[in-house]
């Protein structure tokens, strides 16, 4: 059961980013922001990077960014240099951007608060439809929202054929068994050379949530080799072991 | 039970049936107050009904049993005017009927009533009206079909109320797909 | 306002809030009400909320205004009893990424994802994404820069699942750099 607990769930077993693990081991260090010399933690950081402990590994890259400017810090304090005030050094611009996100981290502190206190007041479930028919002043409607409204037709309309679909001529599984019969045969598919020599739209329907459910069972990988390129698929020899 | 007692479980069952979207099983309530004994739950029920709800003139609710359960509904006098307070209708206002004819017009004009009506799946005969009157659609020809069906297409004030140059300002669907689209896919094979 | 005009009129009230699925504008039930004195319906309010809900231990209910308006909802001492007897799962808490994410739309908006990232110093499209669909956030127009990247701005929602009338109830910052200092890093990081 999810804990209820008021205040801010600190996340113990991982940072958000490379700028909350920053203020972690200066807050750990007892150091001030405005008085840090960010050479002192940089060790302490890449010593955090290398053990991965506490790391989001979604987002390992933005932690290796974060890495690099701080050996760029360091190297740069190492050599000694007349200080130019006027100059925005990478130190300053890292001091200034932990100030910020320390101010982000207290807003989210209170927006949580006061989300824990919303949440101890229950609204209606559902309304009955007799009287409640919601009307928009047309001044709150952007554009934005209009094309959002007319999106959500067309997936309601999707959603329709492909029930009608599925219930025709093709089924996923024998699509399943067709896939893996020609990769066993050419080693790889091009996905639009593939999707070309099928006769119908049902059929390249079928075959692409086929595709799609056999790539996210890790049976399949996708690649592109670059933005708006062909796409192959291969099959994924480590998504074997496991099925 | 006491007077504090009778209180409480009574402000326990109005908060239960405001929450519930359907009417609740009494014998449910009884049990999760560990009443035993009908009696006594029904003569708690008779003080909310009676002593809270139909004697005070300022309760606008009573409390019903339909459908074996136990449901809060609005008096059956102030019908009439809870009737007039939802069918207020303000100029600028629009329906989300509305709004979907409205979308569907501005990404596939010129459409026909037909095509609108297929889309949302509903009748769009009184939105299409509505939008005309409001002068955000007009009729720009007729579709070379059989009964020469009327085609609507958005109008210079819809451009204007959605503060658009052109119509090419409009967010493409792609754009669209990328902000919404789940990642998830249902699971096919469950 | 006799006592039966005043009894009448938070019965109905009452009624109207039931109903309604979302917030109710005071401006429209004012309106028609025919109460043209803002400090009349202010007192009723009071009224209704203090002596009818608050006051009465057999009410389970209180009077919340938020996103503008006004609306019933169940007081906070039941909320274990509320969660005990519906078994339905309550939506989920925002994640500590959503909250970092809607903190600076709500501070900084308009704000592009860009900007967004750049704060918090990750790639942030999964919440924005996430409180896309929970509608907290909003694309209100494009930035006029190479690109033209969403804007994004909060929403009604945001306001009513904060419990919030609108933006100005917000802290500002320097409040909030007050209210924080005083605590002096709470044990967060002992």
């Amino acid at each position: 059961m999810e804990s209820e607990i008021p205040g801010y769930q600190v996340q113990t077993d991982f940072f958000e980013g490379p700028l909350d693990l920053l203020l972690h081991l200066i807050r750990k260090n007892k150091l001030k922001i405005m008085e840090i010399r960010l050479s002192q933690i940089t060790a302490e950081y890449l010593a955090y990077l290398e053990s991965k402990k506490g790391i989001n590994p979604s987002r390992e890259s933005d932690f290796l960014m974060t890495a690099a400017t701080l050996i760029y810090i360091k190297s740069r304090s190492l050599l000694p240099r007349p200080e130019n005030p006027a100059e925005e050094s990478p130190e300053k611009q890292l001091i200034h951007s932990l100030i910020e996100y320390e101010k982000i981290q207290k807003i989210s502190k209170m927006l949580q608060d006061m989300e824990y206190t919303e949440r101890l007041l229950w609204r209606r479930l559902e309304i009955g439809e007799n009287f409640a028919n919601r009307e928009y002043a047309l001044k709150e409607v952007s554009a934005f929202q209009l094309a959002e409204i007319f999106f959500d037709i067309v997936k309601k309309k999707e959603n329709e054929q492909f029930l009608y679909i599925s219930s025709k001529n093709y089924s996923i599984a024998e699509k399943q068994t067709e896939i893996l019969t020609l990769l066993g045969k050419n080693g790889f598919i091009d996905f639009s050379d593939y999707v070309a020599k099928l006769d119908s739209i049902e059929e390249i329907l079928v075959s692409f949530f086929t595709l799609l459910e056999m790539i996210k069972r890790h049976l399949l990988i996708a690649v592109q080799e670059q933005l708006f390129g062909t796409i192959s698929i291969y099959p994924n020899e480590a998504g074997k072991l496991d099925n | 039970m006491n007077p504090e007692q009778i209180s409480q479980r009574i402000a326990l069952i109005e908060a239960i049936l405001f929450v519930s979207k359907e009417p609740v099983e009494p014998g449910r309530i009884m049990e999760f107050l560990d009443i035993k004994d009908i009696e006594e739950f029904e003569k708690l029920l008779a003080i909310m009904e009676k002593e809270h709800l139909q004697d005070r003139p300022e309760r606008g609710l009573l409390l019903k049993r339909s459908g074996g359960g136990l449901q809060l509904a609005t008096k059956s006098d102030l019908h009439d005017d809870l009737k007039a307070f939802f069918t207020i209708k303000q100029s600028t206002k629009l329906t989300l009927a509305s709004l979907e004819t409205l979308s569907i017009v501005a990404y596939r004009q010129p459409a026909t009533l037909a095509e609108i009506s297929d889309m949302r799946g509903v009748n769009s005969t009184g939105p299409v009206k509505n939008l005309l009157q409001k002068k955000l659609i007009k009729i720009t020809g007729r579709k070379k079909v059989p009964g020469l069906p009327a085609l609507y297409a958005t109008t210079q004030e819809f451009l204007i109320y959605f503060g658009l140059n052109d119509m090419t300002e409009l967010p493409s669907l792609e754009e669209l797909t990328e902000l919404f689209e789940e990642k998830e896919q249902p699971s096919l094979f469950k």
